[in-house]
C-alpha cells in the first residue's frame, strides 16, 4: 500500500515549537507527531498516558507523582528522563518564558526530579484539569539542548521526525523508526498549506492532497459527498462560535437587549446559510460531546415578537445602531451577514467592519473597543474565560466568579460535572453572549485513508494510526 | 561612464531610502503588535514584555529605523517575527518561485504578444486584426483572478495537465517547477500580453508610415522584409517602456495569482507577513519590490542604448 | 525610343482622382524637371513610377521603363526593379534613413539584395557609392548612425543607395527642400556629375522653378494633378502660355512697389529717443535633453553675444542658414525666452526685470509673426477670439464692443471678411492664416513687428501676397519691420537693410543693395553666390544653348 | 455658425460610424443606468438574506437567480454595479482632479519644480500598485473609502505625467508664445488654450484608467480589502462564489461577465473616443504603406 501522504492544512505555522506559540497551526503539525506529553488526548477528548507510563493523585489533589516511560529517546538520540520533564516544565512557567498558555502552568509550584523515571509535581490548589492540561501541546517534553532551535527544526520523542519545510508551501515529516510505541505505518506525510478554500478544492479534486482534516468550504460537502473518491467526515471540535458581545456597551448592557437579540436570530439559518448545515446549535459556551454538556440550545427560540416585545421594554422600540467586527474567517463573514440582516429586523442596524486579526485582536479584544464580534473559541474546555475580569466580553458578574472558583478547587468529577452545569445555565441566562452554534469538524479525505481523527478535542492531526487501505 | 555609473547609482541608493522611510512609516502606524499576534489572546503582559525586548520592539523609534538601515546594508534584513528564521532567507526562498514566475509570465506575455501585435499591424483592417484586436479587448478586461479559476477548473481539475496549485521545489526537478508554474504565469501575462500585443501594433503602424520604410521599399525589399529589417526594432522601443512599467504591475499580479494558485512566492509572502504583523517581513520585501521596480528601469534605459543609437553618447561625432 | 515614357496616367487614392492624363517622356541621360505648387500630384506621379503608392490607390494607363510595361508586373517583379533599375531620392532626408541602422549598412542591404554578393564585396562597394556621393569613408565612418551627419550628408547617403545599382532611370523628390542653399548647390552639382557619368536619365520634381531651370533639359509643370505646359529649356520660358504657369512665373520673381524713401542705420533722423529695441551681447543656451538622466546637461548656444539696434520706421531683414538662430533671437527680443547674459530693452524697459505695468506698455508697441502659421493659432479657439487675443493688454480700456470692431479692422487691413471671425483655424488656407497672423500683430497699433519666416511655408503666388501686403502696411502705419528669412530673394525686395546671421552670430550688416552687390564676409558671400536666381539662370541657360 | 456646425457635424458622423464608440458607449450607458436605477429601485432587496430561498435558478421572480444567502443576484449585480462605478469614479476624479493641475502646474513652471514633481511621480510608480494599495488598506482599514483612496493615489502621477507631457509640447507652440506676449500669465494660458488642447487625451485616459479602477476595486475585494459587507462588489460576490463554482457557476460567471462588460465598455468607448476626437488617426485610415 501507499506509505505516504499529502496532508492539506489551512495555516501555515510561524514556526514549529509549540511551546512559544498560540498558532493552531503548529500543533496541527507538530502535536501528537513530532511532540509528546507526559499526557495525551485521544479522539474522544480523554485523557490517556503518554510519556508518562501512569501517575498518582495525592489525596488533598496538590501532589501528582508521574512515572515515566523507559527508553525512550528524542529524535536526536538523546535520553528522555525526569530531568527533562523538569526542565520542560519550568521552562513554561519560568519568568522568561514566552508559553502562549502560561496560564495553565500558573498552579504548579514545583516539579522535582525523584529518579530518573519519577517526576513529583506540587500544585499550589487542587486543579481539577491538570491531567487535561498537560495534555495540551503547550506541555510537551523537550530536550534542553535542542529546545531552543525547535522553532526550525523541532526534537521530540514522537512517531515522526520533522524532515523538511518549504516555507510557504509544505512541511514534510518521516517516519521515526526508533519509536517507544507501535511505528507509524506510514513512512512519509506531508502538510501542504492551502489557505484559500477554492485552492483546497481544487487541490483535492486534481487529487493533489489526500486529506483535508478540516475542510474550510462546507458548501462544497454534499458535492464531495456524492464522489466516491471522498470520504466526508464530520466530527467535533472545541470551537464554540459566538457573537461576541460587549456587555458594558452602551444598549448592550442591558440583558433584554440581549435576550431579544437571542430570539432574533435564526441560529438553525445561520448553520444553513453560513455553514451549509454543518455545526451543531449550542445554548451556552460549552462542547455538546462533553460529559458535562446542558443542552440549553432551545431556551431561546427564533421569534420576532419576543424579540420586539423586549426591545420595546428596554426602551429601544426604534432600534439602534452598532458595530459588527468580523475578522477574516468565512464563518464569521458568513454569519455575519446573516446576523446583520436578522437584526435589522428588530431595527438594529449593523455596520459591518472586517478587521484582519491584528486590528481585531488590538482593538476588539485588547482595546475592547467594539459592541459585537463573531470569533470561534477553539480552546478546549475554557469556560473559565467569563470569570476573567479583563477579558474582552466585559461580562463581570460575581456569581460566576463564586462558581469558577469553586470549580477550580473541585476535582471530584461529578461534582465538577454539576459545576460546569450551573456555569452552562448562567451564561444562558444572562445571554452574556450570542451562542450561535459549535463549529463542526468537517474532514475530508481520500476514500481509502484509514486512521484519521474524526474530531478535534485539541488541535492535531495525530497521524500515528493513520495508513492506506487498497 | 564610470562617472554615470556613479550618479546612477547614487540616485538609486537616495530613491531607495526614500523608499525605506516611507514604508518604515507606514509599518510604524500599521495598528496591530507582533508580540500579540505571535503570542495569541491568552498570552500575560509579562510574557508579552519580555517577547518584546526580544524583538526589540522597546527601542525608540529613529533608533529602530537606524538599526534596520544599517542592518541591512551590511546584508541582514532582520529575524521574521512570525518564522523566527533570518528574513533574508525567507526571501531567498520565496524569491526562486516569484522570481522565474515574473520572468515565465514577461516571457510568455513577450512570445506572444510581439508576433500578434507584428501580425495585425501587417494585415491591419483584415480578420487577423479585428480577431486579435477583439481577442486582447478581452483579455484586458477579464480579471486575471477570475481567468486563473477558469484555468484552475479547466486544466487542473477536469483535464488534470496541470497541478491544481502549489510548489514542488526546484530540487523535484526543472520540469515540475515549470508545470506548477505553468497556469499561474499564464493567468498573470493575458492582460500583460493583450496590451503588449496593441502597443505593438500602434507602434508597428506608427512605423509603418515613417518614410524610412519607402526608402526600404524603393531598393526592392519586399513588404515582410521591410517589417523585419527596418520596421521592428523601430517599433520595439516604445514596446520597451511599457515593458519596463508592466514588471511593476507584473509583481504587483503576483500577489493575487499566488494566493489563487497557492504558490509560496513573494507576493503571498508580503500579503501573509502584514495580515500576520511581521512588519520586519513586509518592510524588507517591500524595499525588495521597490528596488527591483527601480532597478528593471534602469536595466530598460540601458536597453534603450542597447537599441537606440542616438542614445548612445556620441564618439568622434 | 525614349527610356521612361508615361501614356494617358491616371490615378485616383480612395476614388478621389489626384492624377488625371498625365503623359511624359524621358531620354536617357537627360533630366526632367517636375514643377508647380504643393499638392499639385508631382510626388504621387513619382509614386506611381515606382509602384508605392499609398493603399486604395487605383492606377490606370501605362508606365513602360526600358521597354517594359511597369503596370503589368506583378509584386515580385517589381521588386526586382525597384533599386536596380530604378532609384528613387526622397523628399526628406532627415527622416529617410532608418535610425537604427549604420548607413554603411543601408546601402550594402541593396547591393546584397540585387546583386550575387558577399558581405565583405557589398562592403568595399558601399565604401565606393560614399567616396562618389563626397562622403569619403576614411572621413565619415560608414559605421555612423543617420543622427550623427548633417541633413546635407545624409541626403547624401540617400543618393547613395539610390545610385548603387547604378539604375537607368533617378527620381529625385524635393531632394534639397530641407537644405540650406549651399548644400542645395553641392547635391545638385553631385546630381549632375552622376547623370553625366552613369548616362542616367534624371526626374527632377521640385516646386523651385529656380533649381529646376538650372538642370532640366526639359520642364513639365503641374497643377491640380494635370499636367498644364511642358517643354525644353530655355525656350519654354519664352513661350509659356498656360496663365498659371505665367503666374508661378512671375510670382517666383515678385517685387513689391515701395513708394517711402529707405531709412538706413546711418540716417541722422534715427535718434536714440526713436529707439525702440536694443540688445547688448545677447546670450541664449538651450539645454538639450540629456542622453541618460543624471548625466551631466548639455547646451547648445544657439544666441552668441549679438548686438541689435532697431529704431522706428526701419525695415531690417535677417538672413541666414536655417538653424542659425533666428527664431531664437526673435523670441528674446520679444521677451519670450530670457537670455542666459547681456542686457535688453524694449522702450526703455528690461522685459525680464520690469514692473507688470511697465512689462504691458511694452508690449503693446511690439508684436510678432510667427513661423508657422499653423501652430500660431489654438486650434480650439475661433480666429476671431485668437487675433482679439493681443488686446488683452488693453483690457481695461477696451470694451467688447470695441473689441469686435477692432477686430473687423484688422480683418479688412489685411484683406479679409470680419465675418470670417468665428471660423476655426483649419479652415482657412495657408495663406489666410499667414494673414491672420498678420491681423493679430497688428490689432494693438505696435510699433515694431517681428516677422520670422513670414513667407517660406507659403507657395510661390501666395507668398506674392504676402509681400505686397507686408510693404503696403509700412507705407501706411509706419511699422518697424524685423524681417527674418532665410530666403535671399524674398529679403532683396523688401528690406532697406540687412544682417548676416551665421552660428548665432551677425557677421555682416549694411544695407540691402549693397550687401547682395558686395558681400565681404566670406560667408555672405557662398551665401549669395548660392542663392538661385530664376532670371539670372535662365539667362545663362540662353547663352549657353 | 455654419462652419463650426459642420465641425461638430462631422465628429457626430464619425460617431455614427466609429463601431467601438457606439458598443462601448452602449454597454457603459447600460451598467450606469443599472447603477443609478439601483438608488430608487432593485427587483428585491439585495442586501436581505433569505435562507429558504438560497441558489434558486434563474427564474421570472429572480432574473439572474439567487446567492447561497437567498439574496436576488439581479439586485446584486445593480448595487455592484454602483459601488464598483462610483469607487472607479471618484478614484478617477482624484487622479484627474490632482493630477491635472500637478502636471499643468509643473510644465508650467518648469524647473526644479517640474523635476521634483515627476520624480516624486516616478517614486509611487515604483511601489507596485496593488501592494501599495494593500498597505493602504491595512493602514486605513478595509473599505471603499480607503480602496477609493489607494486606487486615486495611484492615478495622480498617471495623469499628472499625461498632462505635462502633452502641456510641455503645447508651451513651446507659437500660438502660446502668442498669449504669452498678450500679457497672459500661466495660470490664464493654461486654463484658456492648455486644457483645452489636452482635454481629448484626458477624457481617452479617463477611460482608461476608469476600467483600470473597476479591475483594481474588483481585486482590492476579492483579498477582503474593497468594498464591506453586507454591501455587494463584483469582486466580492467573485470571491464568494469561487468555492461554489463546482454546483453553482452561475455565482461566479455573472458577476465575472459583468466586469468584463464594464472594463470592455470602457475600453472600447476609449478607444472610439480617441477615434473620433483625434483627427490624426482618422487620417491614419487611408494612408497605409503595406498591404
Ligand atoms: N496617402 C494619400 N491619400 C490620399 N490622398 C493623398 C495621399 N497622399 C497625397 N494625397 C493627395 O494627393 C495630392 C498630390 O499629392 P503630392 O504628394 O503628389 O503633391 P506634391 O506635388 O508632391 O506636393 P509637395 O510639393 O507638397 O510635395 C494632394 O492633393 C494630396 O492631398
Ligand atoms: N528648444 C530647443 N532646444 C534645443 N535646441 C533648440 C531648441 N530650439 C531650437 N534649437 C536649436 O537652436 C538653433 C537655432 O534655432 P532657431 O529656431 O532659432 O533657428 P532658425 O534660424 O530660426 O532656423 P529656421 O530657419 O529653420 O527657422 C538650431 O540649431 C536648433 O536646433
Ligand atoms: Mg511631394
Ligand atoms: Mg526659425
Ligand atoms: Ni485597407
Amino acid at each position: 500500500a501507499k506509505d505516504d501522504i499529502t496532508i492539506g492544512v489551512r495555516l501555515e505555522p510561524p514556526h514549529l515549537d509549540p511551546t512559544a506559540g498560540a498558532a493552531a497551526a503548529i500543533d496541527e503539525i507538530v502535536y501528537a507527531n513530532i511532540f509528546e506529553g507526559l499526557t495525551r488526548i485521544d479522539q474522544t477528548g480523554s485523557v490517556k498516558p503518554a510519556l508518562a507510563e501512569s501517575w498518582t493523585i495525592s489525596e488533598d489533589g496538590k501532589t501528582y507523582t508521574f512515572t515515566l516511560r523507559k527508553g525512550v529517546k528524542f529524535h536526536d538520540g538523546s535520553d528522555f528522563d525526569a530531568s527533562d520533564v523538569v526542565y520542560s516544565l519550568d521552562r513554561a512557567r519560568g519568568e522568561k518564558s514566552v508559553n502562549a498558555q502560561k496560564a495553565l502552568f500558573e498552579p504548579i509550584e514545583s516539579v522535582t526530579a525523584k529518579n530518573a523515571n519519577t517526576v513529583e509535581v506540587k500544585l499550589k490548589r487542587p486543579t481539577g484539569n491538570m491531567l487535561f492540561n498537560l495534555g495540551w501541546g503547550d506541555a510537551i517534553m523537550v530536550d534542553p539542548a535542542s529546545a531552543d532551535a525547535n522553532k526550525t527544526n523541532p526534537v521530540g520523542t514522537g512517531p515522526f521526525k520533522f524532515s523538511k519545510w518549504t516555507k510557504g508551501d509544505s512541511i514534510a515529516i518521516s517516519r521515526n523508526d526508533a519509536y517507544w510505541g507501535d511505528p507509524a505505518k506510514l513512512k512519509n506525510a506531508t502538510f501542504k498549506i492551502v489557505g484559500d478554500a477554492t485552492a483546497a478544492i481544487a487541490s483535492l479534486m486534481a487529487e493533489d492532497v489526500d486529506a483535508f482534516p478540516q475542510f474550510t468550504a462546507p458548501e462544497m460537502l454534499p458535492q464531495l459527498q456524492s464522489d466516491p473518491r471522498f470520504k466526508v467526515v464530520i466530527g467535533t471540535t472545541e470551537g464554540e462560535t459566538i457573537l461576541s458581545t460587549n456587555n458594558e456597551a452602551e444598549h448592550f448592557k442591558d440583558v433584554r437587549v440581549r435576550k431579544a437579540m437571542a430570539h432574533a436570530i435564526n441560529r438553525q439559518s445561520i448553520i444553513d446559510g453560513a455553514m451549509f448545515g454543518q455545526g451543531t446549535l449550542i445554548g451556552s459556551h460549552f462542547a455538546p460531546h462533553h460529559p458535562a454538556y446542558k443542552d440549553l440550545s432551545g431556551v431561546y427560540n427564533f421569534d420576532l415578537d419576543k424579540a420586539k416585545a423586549l426591545m420595546t421594554e428596554a426602551g429601544l422600540e426604534n432600534g439602534f445602531k452598532a458595530r459588527l467586527h468580523l475578522p477574516p474567517t468565512d464563518y464569521a463573514q458568513r454569519s455575519g451577514l446573516i446576523i446583520a440582516s436578522d437584526l435589522k429586523k428588530i431595527d438594529i442596524e449593523l455596520e459591518i467592519i472586517s478587521v484582519d486579526w491584528g486590528q481585531w485582536l488590538k482593538q476588539v479584544f485588547k482595546g475592547k473597543d467594539f459592541d459585537l464580534t463573531i470569533v470561534s473559541h477553539t480552546e478546549p474546555m475554557d469556560i473559565g474565560i467569563y470569570a476573567r475580569d479583563d477579558y474582552y466580553f466585559n461580562y463581570k458578574d460575581a456569581n460566576f466568579k463564586a462558581l469558577i472558583k469553586e470549580l477550580n478547587a473541585t476535582s471530584d468529577e461529578t461534582k465538577r460535572n454539576e459545576l460546569m452545569q450551573k456555569a452552562q445555565e448562567k451564561l444562558n441566562a444572562d445571554a452574556v453572549n450570542g451562542y450561535l452554534f459549535q463549529l463542526a469538524k468537517t474532514g475530508v479525505w481520500n476514500a481509502k485513508i484509514k486512521g484519521l481523527w474524526a474530531n478535534s478535542p485539541v488541535q492535531a492531526n495525530d497521524l500515528t494510526d493513520v495508513e492506506w487501505m487498497d | 561612464m564610470l562617472l554615470f555609473a556613479l550618479r546612477r547609482f547614487v540616485s538609486l541608493a537616495l530613491t531607495l531610502l526614500a523608499a525605506s522611510l516611507v514604508i518604515f512609516a507606514i509599518m510604524e502606524i500599521l495598528p496591530g503588535d507582533p508580540a500579540e499576534l505571535i503570542l495569541g489572546i491568552n498570552a500575560q503582559a509579562d510574557t508579552l514584555q519580555a517577547l518584546r525586548q526580544e524583538l526589540g520592539l522597546h527601542l525608540p523609534l529613529l533608533e529602530r529605523y537606524w538599526n534596520w538601515i544599517t542592518s541591512m546594508f551590511a546584508g541582514d534584513f532582520g529575524t521574521s517575527y512570525t518564522y523566527s528564521v533570518p528574513v533574508l532567507d525567507l526571501i531567498s526562498e520565496r524569491l526562486i518561485v516569484s522570481f522565474p514566475l515574473a520572468l515565465f509570465a514577461l516571457t510568455l506575455s513577450t512570445l506572444l504578444a510581439l508576433p500578434l501585435g507584428l501580425l495585425a499591424a501587417a494585415f491591419r483592417n483584415k480578420w487577423p486584426d479585428w480577431g486579435m484586436m477583439g481577442l486582447t479587448q478581452l483579455g484586458i478586461a477579464v480579471p486575471n483572478f477570475w481567468f486563473a479559476m477558469l484555468l484552475v477548473l479547466a486544466f487542473a481539475v477536469t483535464l488534470r495537465w496541470f497541478p491544481s496549485g502549489g510548489f514542488p521545489g526546484w530540487e523535484a526537478g526543472f520540469w515540475p517547477g515549470m508545470k506548477a508554474l505553468l497556469l499561474p504565469a499564464i493567468a498573470l501575462a493575458l492582460p500583460q500580453a493583450s496590451i503588449l500585443a496593441r502597443i505593438m501594433r500602434s507602434s508597428m503602424l506608427d512605423v509603418i508610415h515613417e518614410d524610412y520604410m519607402r526608402t526600404a521599399r524603393a531598393k526592392g525589399l519586399n513588404q515582410t522584409q521591410t517589417l523585419l529589417r527596418h520596421g521592428l526594432r523601430n517599433a520595439l522601443i516604445p514596446v520597451i517602456t511599457i515593458l519596463g512599467l508592466q514588471f511593476s504591475f507584473l509583481l504587483a499580479g503576483t500577489v493575487i495569482i499566488e494566493n489563487v494558485f497557492f504558490l509560496p512566492g513573494l507576493g503571498r509572502l508580503v500579503f501573509q507577513a502584514i495580515t500576520q504583523r511581521d512588519l520586519i517581513t513586509v518592510k524588507a520585501v517591500i524595499v525588495l519590490l521597490v528596488a527591483t521596480v527601480i532597478i528593471v528601469n534602469f536595466v530598460i534605459d540601458l536597453t534603450y542604448a542597447a537599441i537606440d543609437p542616438r542614445l548612445r553618447k556620441k564618439k568622434g561625432a | 525610343m525614349s527610356l521612361l515614357s508615361i501614356r494617358s496616367l491616371n490615378l485616383s487614392i480612395q476614388n478621389k482622382p489626384i492624377l488625371n492624363n498625365i503623359n511624359l517622356s524621358l531620354e536617357a541621360g537627360k533630366c526632367l524637371g517636375l514643377v508647380g505648387e504643393s499638392g499639385s500630384g508631382k510626388s504621387m506621379t513619382a509614386l506611381s513610377i515606382m509602384h508605392l503608392l499609398p493603399h486604395h490607390s487605383h492606377l490606370s494607363g501605362a508606365i513602360t521603363l526600358d521597354g517594359e510595361e511597369l503596370t503589368k508586373l506583378d509584386e515580385k517583379q517589381l521588386c526586382e526593379r525597384r533599386g536596380d533599375q530604378m532609384g528613387m531620392i526622397f523628399q526628406e532626408p532627415m527622416t529617410a534613413l532608418n535610425p537604427l541602422k549604420t548607413v554603411g549598412n543601408q546601402i550594402e542591404e541593396s547591393l546584397l539584395l540585387h546583386r550575387d554578393m558577399t558581405r565583405k564585396e557589398a562592403e568595399q562597394h558601399s565604401h565606393h557609392l560614399l567616396e562618389r556621393v563626397g562622403l569619403s569613408p576614411a572621413r565619415y565612418s560608414p559605421n555612423r548612425y543617420p543622427h550623427q551627419l548633417s541633413g546635407g550628408q545624409r541626403q547624401r547617403v540617400v543618393i547613395a543607395i539610390a545610385i548603387a545599382m547604378r539604375p537607368a532611370l533617378l527620381i529625385a523628390d524635393e531632394p534639397t527642400t530641407a537644405l540650406d542653399v549651399t548644400t542645395q548647390a553641392q547635391i545638385l552639382e553631385l546630381l549632375k556629375e552622376l547623370m553625366e557619368e552613369e548616362q542616367s536619365a534624371l526626374l527632377l520634381i521640385s516646386h523651385d522653378l529656380a533649381v529646376v531651370a538650372d538642370m532640366a533639359d526639359h520642364i513639365a509643370i503641374m497643377k491640380e494633378g494635370e499636367i498644364v505646359e511642358q517643354g525644353p529649356v530655355p525656350q519654354l520660358f519664352d513661350t509659356l502660355s498656360h496663365p498659371y504657369s505665367q503666374n508661378l512665373f512671375e510670382a517666383s520673381t515678385h517685387s513689391p512697389i515701395r513708394t517711402k524713401p529707405p531709412l538706413f542705420y546711418d540716417d541722422a533722423g534715427l535718434s536714440a529717443e526713436n529707439r525702440i529695441l536694443s540688445a547688448d551681447q545677447i546670450v541664449r543656451d538651450y539645454s538639450l535633453p540629456r542622453q541618460f538622466p543624471y548625466l551631466k546637461k548639455r547646451h547648445f548656444r544657439a544666441v552668441n553675444h549679438l548686438d541689435l539696434a532697431i529704431h522706428r520706421g526701419q525695415s531690417i531683414g535677417l538672413v541666414g542658414e536655417s538653424g542659425c538662430g533666428k527664431s531664437t533671437l526673435a523670441r528674446t527680443l520679444l521677451g519670450l525666452d530670457a537670455p542666459q547674459k547681456g542686457s535688453l530693452l524694449v522702450g526703455d524697459h528690461n522685459p525680464f526685470t520690469a514692473q507688470r505695468d511697465d512689462l504691458i506698455s511694452v508690449r503693446k508697441d511690439i508684436q510678432i509673426v510667427f513661423q508657422d502659421p499653423n501652430g500660431s493659432f489654438n486650434p480650439r479657439h475661433p480666429v476671431g477670439r485668437s487675433v482679439a487675443e493681443p488686446l488683452h493688454l488693453h483690457r481695461h480700456s477696451v470694451s467688447a464692443q470695441e473689441r469686435e470692431e477692432k477686430v473687423a479692422q484688422v480683418f479688412n487691413q489685411v484683406g479679409l471678411n470680419p465675418k470670417h471671425a468665428h471660423r476655426y483655424p483649419h479652415e482657412f488656407s495657408g495663406g489666410q492664416r499667414q494673414r491672420l497672423a498678420i491681423a493679430r500683430a497688428l490689432i494693438t497699433k505696435p510699433k515694431i513687428i517681428i516677422a520670422d519666416e513670414p513667407v517660406s511655408a507659403l507657395d510661390v503666388s501666395i507668398r506674392a501676397q504676402i509681400l505686397d501686403l507686408l510693404t503696403q502696411l509700412r507705407e501706411e502705419l509706419d511699422l518697424a519691420y524685423l524681417f527674418i528669412s532665410h530666403d535671399l530673394s524674398v529679403v532683396r525686395e523688401i528690406t532697406d537693410e540687412v544682417l548676416v546671421m551665421y552660428q548665432g552670430q551677425i557677421i555682416e550688416r549694411g544695407k540691402t543693395r549693397e550687401v547682395f552687390d558686395n558681400p565681404t564676409h566670406p560667408y555672405t558671400q557662398s551665401l549669395i553666390a548660392a542663392a538661385p536666381n530664376l532670371e539670372a539662370t535662365i539667362q545663362r541657360r540662353r547663352n549657353s544653348a | 455658425m455654419s462652419e463650426s456646425m459642420s465641425q461638430q457635424n462631422a465628429i457626430r458622423v464619425n460617431a455614427l460610424r466609429s463601431p467601438s464608440l457606439l458598443i462601448g458607449g452602449l454597454i457603459t450607458l447600460v451598467f450606469i443606468t443599472l447603477a443609478l436605477l439601483s438608488f430608487v429601485w432593485t427587483p428585491h432587496d439585495a442586501l436581505s438574506v433569505n435562507i429558504m430561498e438560497r441558489l434558486k435558478p434563474i427564474s421570472g421572480d429572480y432574473w439572474l437567480g439567487t446567492d447561497q444567502y437567498g439574496r436576488d443576484l439581479f439586485s446584486m449585480i445593480m448595487l455592484g454595479a454602483r459601488n464598483s462605478i462610483a469607487v472607479a469614479l471618484v478614484a478617477v476624479g482624484i487622479g484627474m482632479g490632482l493630477g491635472v493641475p500637478i502636471g499643468t502646474w509643473a510644465a508650467a513652471r518648469g524647473g526644479w519644480l517640474d523635476e521634483a514633481l515627476m520624480r516624486t511621480g516616478d517614486f509611487i510608480f515604483a511601489f507596485p500598485a496593488l501592494i501599495s494599495a494593500i498597505m493602504i488598506t491595512a493602514l486605513l482599514g478595509p473599505g471603499a473609502i480607503n480602496a477609493i483612496i489607494a486606487i486615486g493615489i495611484f492615478n495622480i502621477p498617471v495623469f499628472a505625467r499625461l498632462a505635462r507631457g502633452a502641456a510641455l509640447s503645447l508651451w513651446t507652440r507659437d500660438f502660446i508664445l502668442a498669449a504669452r506676449l498678450s500679457g497672459k500669465n500661466a495660470v490664464h494660458i493654461t486654463w484658456e488654450h492648455i486644457l483645452p488642447n489636452i482635454a481629448n487625451l484626458l477624457i481617452v485616459q479617463g477611460t482608461i484608467q476608469f476600467s483600470l479602477g473597476i479591475l483594481a476595486e474588483a481585486s482590492l475585494s476579492y483579498v477582503g480589502l474593497g468594498t464591506q459587507p453586507p454591501m455587494p462588489s463584483w469582486g466580492k460576490m467573485l470571491f464568494e462564489a469561487q468555492t461554489m463554482m463546482a454546483f453553482a457557476p452561475q455565482l461566479a460567471i455573472i458577476p465575472g461577465l459583468a466586469i468584463i462588460f464594464t472594463v470592455l465598455g470602457l475600453n472600447l468607448l476609449g478607444d472610439g473616443l480617441r477615434d473620433v476626437l483625434d483627427p490624426k488617426t482618422r487620417q491614419r485610415q487611408d494612408g497605409d504603406l503595406l498591404s
